[in-house]
């Protein structure tokens, strides 16, 4: 990687990463629109984290989970629909200091950007995605989306969706993404920990989280939300403590595990599916790029162009 | 280069791409591939022949070979053997592509090259998916070559294939040089000189038979050298050199083959030898040779581009490679996407960080990268796209050369979304275009277009060496601590800055494909629109101030004349080595 | 419509779209966005106002209610409550979109399209995810209406900030209605008539307190219906038409509000009541009403359209939601794809098979599309593209009007790629041009686009009913077998047959989006590139000797020409109620 | 559906399809390509099924297998790179008579075509999409490809191939496709049996053949090629015999064992890794049309058209 600092000048110390920093503009989501909580439990793992204010990337495609970056005071980009994750991986290959943070929809993710998030997963770039999955477009105002169940009445669907929708785990297991979670926006502090373990995580990290779009498909969540009275079962992860009671407890490392658990019934299970240390593509280039380097003894870049040219002579 | 100014009118030949020609979109296009027969007359470029002294009839005056045993046939007129002083060569090779011929004709490239020469290649891509009938044709030299010749003055044909589709493009008195193994010419046409060579069977003898025909480029090499007493130890060092780091045996066989033709009497059968005069260059810059592609790949570097992404088409595909095998070297790394929308969105994403980047294609893979080109408008973010032109619409013609791209680059995108568009003119200047590519999108954080096209991709040129020491632009991005920043100034032209970068006054910047304030957060004040679409017109407003009116070439008819916002910039070979751009 | 000739001029003002302000991409767009000031004086285009016998100052003559209590303030001045006479009024109802001001404006466009009368509203979409400040603006007149109007003569005012935004688009004399339970306006301006109403209050007093202020928008229709002397009855149909097969007390309930907003004594503090004049028509044919996307999807079916693709997109998405909840009423598809590359390909697919198909989207789909369409214009398959347009580049404005796309439309495709585009004037015209689109497609086997606008697309209008019995073209595509078939004849214009046609001599057709020969097989051939891009663009001229030379509005400045082989065509609205295509 | 049927004047006698008949072009591919066997096995299904010559429709994006349509003789289309599955959707739902027949390579369907490739897998909408996988680009002369195994030197990765590759055989389970196989081109017979299943099959049928680029990846599918002492792994299918040999075998329904087959590593298994009677979008489409057309009483376009007039009025 060509060096990314320059040699700054002096500047202030730093000061406490506030929640209030970060803020930026009030959103502009319907009250009770379930992205709420995503923004605060983000702002809140930022806090936790105190990274450096500046580092902080937050980017997106377009939809109303796409908003995000304009909610959030620090560096960012509001893309174009559905190519959020190449954007995302651009920055996260050229700069290994900066946190690359990615938000967007069911629609944007899986619809139109679903191959980018494929070859994003299968080529393990460092980067964490969340996806606030409603089952429904909400800012082209309630069309069928790719996650949208059968009989959900939409405009695109009047007398009910007949498509089979995309199973988001399936989709990111077999796509090869390293780590793959499930949580809810009801359940703040559970999102928080997957916030953080998927930041944590060097690779494609990707968070579904079910996100209730109160104006065009309120109720949704009902069955997985414990406060209107449904159940949020929790992945139980094993301890290797070699209890009896480990052998029936989930191993994220255990590909064939995680795809069988994406086949229960919705609301389905939540937590981490998912979880393995493949190399990224970002050290994958970092290594050509080190022994290339190697063989042209670290020439600076003159002399190499140099040199080429004098062989073309 | 030699000192000679820019002939008017050459550049309306076969193989010269023109801006004026693009610009007629809609309209039947220019076919400019050398084979189609160019109209009679006043369109031919190739003025100097090989028969500078001699009267145009001396060549056709001589008789044809008697028979089919042209090989043996006595050189009854026998002239004398001192090699006349030429200015200009049209040399071509056509054969199959697996034979070699682009690998010999880029060996004369080169030498010419090293002999301070100037020269032009033309090649032809061959339709069925490998192999199959190509040409490679070299045009040499000693004062400036503009075009790569409609005709030839020597034509090699390997096949009788070869024979019959290029006999038509040998000038009348043009020497015929054929592989009297697999070629019957017909000797009742009188216009040609005819000199037949057994060279599978002397290339098999030479090489022994476990080398098949493999190896019959180098030796047709080795005749043309003798035909026009090339320097020998010049040609001998640049095949080592291509084979260096390969196994030995490679260039002894390469040497044995070469050393074949070399040593066979062609003097026999053919009465002239050749020489091309030497003008010494004033410039005193070595010349370095290469293809427009090679030029495009290292005039990015130079330029400073360590980071892009692409997906392959043809003929962008030797750009990205190129770029995928060096920047490593540098420390860049180039990504190949799973599609266009995602390598452009990719080089987009290294534009942002602070790395302004490059991404390219031929016209199906642009007409792809048209929404996020509009997003880097919006947005303004520096971009170099990179548009290899081919024949069109849909898949078209994908190994044939046209230049019907211009209005879309100029106006593809939805929307009021103004972006630079500039054209290279000749191999060197796809060099100098990309640095200058690369100091315009960042110094106006704006996409920019290059156009190229198949013919410029894959000729080889030789040009006056760069000062590389004063091109090299430092690639590094400037992190430093900003008190404040408004990515979108209406009183500024946008200067992007990237993320890791600290604003001290605790209000970081927001790109954004939606409309915007000046601190890049979303408006739908129509007022506002208006402000801000005239903000990103004016930038290239600026920029049209800054650059020279270009230099025309030719008689100049276009249909369209080009409107602001969209600046125009059709460069122009330098005459005198230097970048136009300086 | 009346039989009232073009006024020139008029087509310049803001809501109405104009195909000669889009030819300026490239420029400062204009902004046809009533929330602009317009520039005063010429432009302005209400001429008719709700005074039309008393001088135009007699309005603001009156005074204004003394103090905040305006509700009591006894109406000093009274005149007589006899109905005046109006020939046109300007309607702005200003308040939060979630107050469904839409409804009571798309009443009042309804019954004036059903009392002969003309009408076009304007709407703005909150730019905000659901709810927030938006108007909706009903012009209707007795003669035609050309415009939805910059000015307003009648202004409701929900709350303080629709009062404070919109009032300066009142006319002087205009009256203002306002709800005195949200809105204190500045008495101190003398230019209008202040009404006011507790709006709220009365309507929670009238529906009970669970309705909450749910109801205004009808406690409002009630009250305009008294001071315009609207025909109740025809006026309460429509509420309940549009409320059928819902719960019979959602009736119930609008009733109530209604007819407490007619009962107000609204004569106590505006001494006018106004009544449209009857100008009877003369077509005799009953009108309908509807927006622009409406008119253009129910066009499609008219046209034989049958199958269609997209990928919702605002302002577009409400053609495809049309389509695809009415097209299995016909025996057809329209699929929802995953993006916009899949919608046209799909479209392709179904054009291919024989139907015609439609596929459709904004600005930033449309570059999606771009590819594919380059392939309709190569393997010359019939498609219609509808571009909805909005304010660009980029995402842009994605709920504001611009018509920024026709450079695009034009000239976006690589390579020579020869489309149509159509582009539509007013709501009538949509569904007239959707019929004349298809029909081009078929007979040219071509690509043609659809331009149209967010202001056009939301708009509503009344029309005179077409005689569909005499426009339905039937969509069946022809298999009957043929004894030999070209894809490509060079001499005569395409003609798509769709697969399971029998081709008795047994040589079937590929389409192909590489250069290709009769048989649509692939060639290298420079000649026969010439010739086929010759054939694909004279289908376009045969096309443009058949069209009828564009009316134009206003003055017409244009900074571009439109070149053939592109045909442009600008739609204009029929002054007589016929469709101008047959 | 409308009608696909008009009153065809009276035509010949079919005469017997043969392969002359629906024999076109020489192909272009370089001699030895594994892709000259597909279109012999693709020659010999038609030729058995006799299938009506002019509904028979192949199509295809862009690479050396997508030139394909142009060596067979029949209504066809070449499409552009990556698009040709929803081109072949858009036909297959318009036109229930007609055969779809989709070809393409690894490229065409997997990287630039691989969202298009889920989303008809999710929909299942009916054709058969052959796959000629060759590991590499073929028409742009040998840049790695989303199949392309890490290590292997392309243009484009002159030191080797560093991305994990696409597993096409788990994408196409978990996007939902309804028959999923795996073939040889050195396996004619084999190969012959996969395009009949397939094409029997309603729904969204795929078959990825090894398929052998001898100019730019000769030797690659050597361990998996019997005639160069390789081995090729035919999946055993249950025969629901109740015999205890049958609980080793596969049931080619359950979607979980079809994903452990698709964990196998180079060269795996082949045969009908996973096959469901899963609805296709075009028999639900059918349905929605049918039971709407009921509602209209069955009325003509202009009764329905003007009926929705009236109602605006
Ligand atoms: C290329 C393109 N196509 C379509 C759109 C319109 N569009 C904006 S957001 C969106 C989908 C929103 O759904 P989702 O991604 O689920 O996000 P949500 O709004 O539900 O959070 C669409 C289709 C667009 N902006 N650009
Ligand atoms: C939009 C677009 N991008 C790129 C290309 C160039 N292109 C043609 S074929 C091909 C890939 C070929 O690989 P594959 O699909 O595996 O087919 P193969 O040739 O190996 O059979 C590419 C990248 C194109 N024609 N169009
Ligand atoms: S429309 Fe739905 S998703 Fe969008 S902000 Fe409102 S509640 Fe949230
Ligand atoms: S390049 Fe490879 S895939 Fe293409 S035809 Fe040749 S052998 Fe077959
Ligand atoms: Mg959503
Ligand atoms: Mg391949």
């Amino acid at each position: 990687m060509p060096e990314t600092t320059t040699s700054a000048p002096p500047a202030p110390e730093r000061e406490k990463l506030t929640k209030k920093a970060i803020t930026a503009d009030h959103p502009t989501w319907c009250p009770g629109c379930g992205d709420f909580a995503v923004l605060a439990s983000f702002y809140k793992v930022l806090e936790k984290k105190q990274l450096d204010h500046e580092k902080i990337v937050t980017l997106a495609g377009i939809g109303c989970s796409s908003r995000f970056p304009y909610f959030v005071n620090g560096h960012g980009a509001h893309f174009i629909h559905g190519r959020a994750v190449p954007l995302a991986s651009g920055i996260s290959l050229a700069r290994p200091d900066l946190h690359v943070f990615l938000f967007g929809g069911d629609g944007d993710g899986f619809s139109i950007g679903g191959n980018h998030l494929n070859h994003g997963a299968r080529k393990n770039i460092n980067m964490t995605y969340f996806i606030m999955d409603n089952f429904v477009y909400g800012l082209t105002k309630k069309q069928t989306s790719p996650t949208s169940p059968i009989g959900f009445k939409s405009k695109t669907d009047p007398t009910g969706a007949i498509d089979q929708p995309v199973n988001p785990m399936k989709q990111l297991i077999s796509a090869g993404a390293t780590f793959i979670a499930r949580t809810h926006a009801t359940q703040v502090k559970h999102m928080m920990e997957m916030i953080e373990r998927a930041f944590d995580h060097q690779g494609f990290s990707v968070i579904e989280c079910l996100s209730e779009c109160v104006e065009f498909y309120p109720d949704v969540f009902d069955p997985a939300d414990p406060r209107k009275g449904g159940s949020f079962d929790v992945i139980q992860e094993k301890k290797w403590d070699n209890t009896p009671e480990d052998e029936l407890r989930h191993d994220v490392t255990d590909e064939l595990a995680a795809y069988k658990l994406a086949q229960l019934p919705f609301p389905g299970v939540f937590g981490v599916f998912y979880q393995n240390d493949r190399p990224t593509k970002n050290a994958l280039e970092k290594k050509w790029i080190e022994s290339t380097r190697e063989k042209t003894g670290n020439a600076s870049d003159l002399e190499i162009l140099q040199k080429t040219f004098d062989r073309m002579k | 280069m030699s000192e000679t100014p820019v002939q008017p009118g050459n550049g309306d030949s076969g193989g010269a791409p023109t801006g004026a020609t693009t610009a007629t979109s809609g309209d039947v296009p220019q076919v400019p591939d050398a084979s189609l027969p160019s109209a009679e007359g006043a369109a031919r470029t190739t003025t100097a022949a090989l028969q500078p002294a001699s009267p145009p009839s001396a060549g056709a005056a001589r008789t044809a070979p008697a028979a089919s045993q042209s090989t043996s046939t006595p050189a009854s007129e026998r002239a004398d053997l001192r090699p006349e002083n030429i200015q200009d060569a049209v040399i071509r090779l056509a054969g199959n592509s697996q034979d070699g011929i682009q690998t010999a004709g880029a060996f004369l490239a080169r030498l010419a090259g090293r002999s301070d020469h100037d020269v032009m290649t033309y090649m032809t891509i061959p339709a069925t998916i490998s192999g199959g009938p190509s040409i490679f044709q070299v045009r040499i030299g000693s004062g400036e070559v503009l075009s790569a010749g409609d005709e030839a003055d020597f034509l090699v044909a390997f096949y009788q294939h070869s024979y019959q589709d290029h006999i038509d493009f040998l000038k009348e008195g043009g020497v015929l040089l054929y592989d009297s193994d697999n070629v019957e010419p017909n000797f009742d046409d009188k216009r040609f000189v005819y000199v037949g060579v057994p060279i599978t069977g002397l290339t098999i003898e030479a090489l022994g038979g476990t080398a098949k025909d493999k190896g019959k480029n180098i030796f047709v090499l080795g005749l043309i050298s003798k035909i026009f007493s090339l320097d020998v130890d010049k040609l001998k060092k640049i095949i080592s050199e291509k084979f260096a780091g390969k196994d030995q045996s490679i260039v002894n066989t390469a040497m044995m083959a070469f050393q074949a033709g070399y040593a066979y009497p062609v003097g026999k059968v053919l009465t002239h030898q050749y020489r091309f005069e030497h003008l010494p260059k004033t410039t005193g810059r070595a010349q370095i040779t290469m293809d427009g592609n090679q030029a495009l790949a290292y005039g990015l570097i130079a330029g400073g581009v360590r980071y892009g992404a692409g997906y392959p088409i043809t003929p962008w595909s030797s750009v990205m490679e190129a770029l995928r095998r060096e920047l490593p070297k540098y420390g860049g790394i180039f990504v190949q996407a799973e599609d266009e929308l995602a390598s452009v969105s990719l080089a987009l994403g290294f534009s942002y960080s602070g790395y302004l980047a490059v991404t390219g294609s031929a016209g199906p893979g642009i007409s792809l990268k048209t929404e996020a080109i509009g997003w880097a408008s919006m947005a303004e973010i520096p971009l170099i796209i990179c548009n290899i032109q081919r024949g069109g619409p849909s898949t078209g013609l994908p190994t044939n050369v046209e230049q019907s791209d211009l209005h879309q680059a100029i106006y593809g995108g939805h929307g009021d979304s103004p972006r630079v568009v500039l054209a290279a003119a000749s191999v060197e200047d796809c060099f100098y275009i990309a640095i200058e590519a690369a100091r315009i999108a960042r110094k106006y954080s704006t996409p920019v277009f290059i156009l190229s096209d198949t013919s410029l991709a894959t000729r080889i040129e030789a040009f006056d060496e760069p000062d590389l020491s004063k091109l090299m632009v430092d690639p590094k991005p400037d992190l430093s601590p900003r008190q404040t920043f408004k990515p979108y100034p209406v009183d500024a032209i946008t200067q992007h800055i990237p993320p890791g970068t600290r604003i001290l006054d605790g209000k970081y910047p927001l790109l954004s494909g939606l409309e915007h304030d000046e601190m890049g957060h979303p408006t739908g004040s129509p007022k506002l629109h208006m402000v801000m679409t005239a903000k990103r017109r004016n930038k290239l407003r600026k920029l049209a101030e800054e650059i020279p009116v270009p230099e025309i070439y030719g008689r100049y008819i276009c249909a369209t004349s080009i409107h602001c916002p969209t600046a125009w910039k059709k460069s122009s070979p330098s005459s005198n080595g230097s970048s136009p751009w300086r």
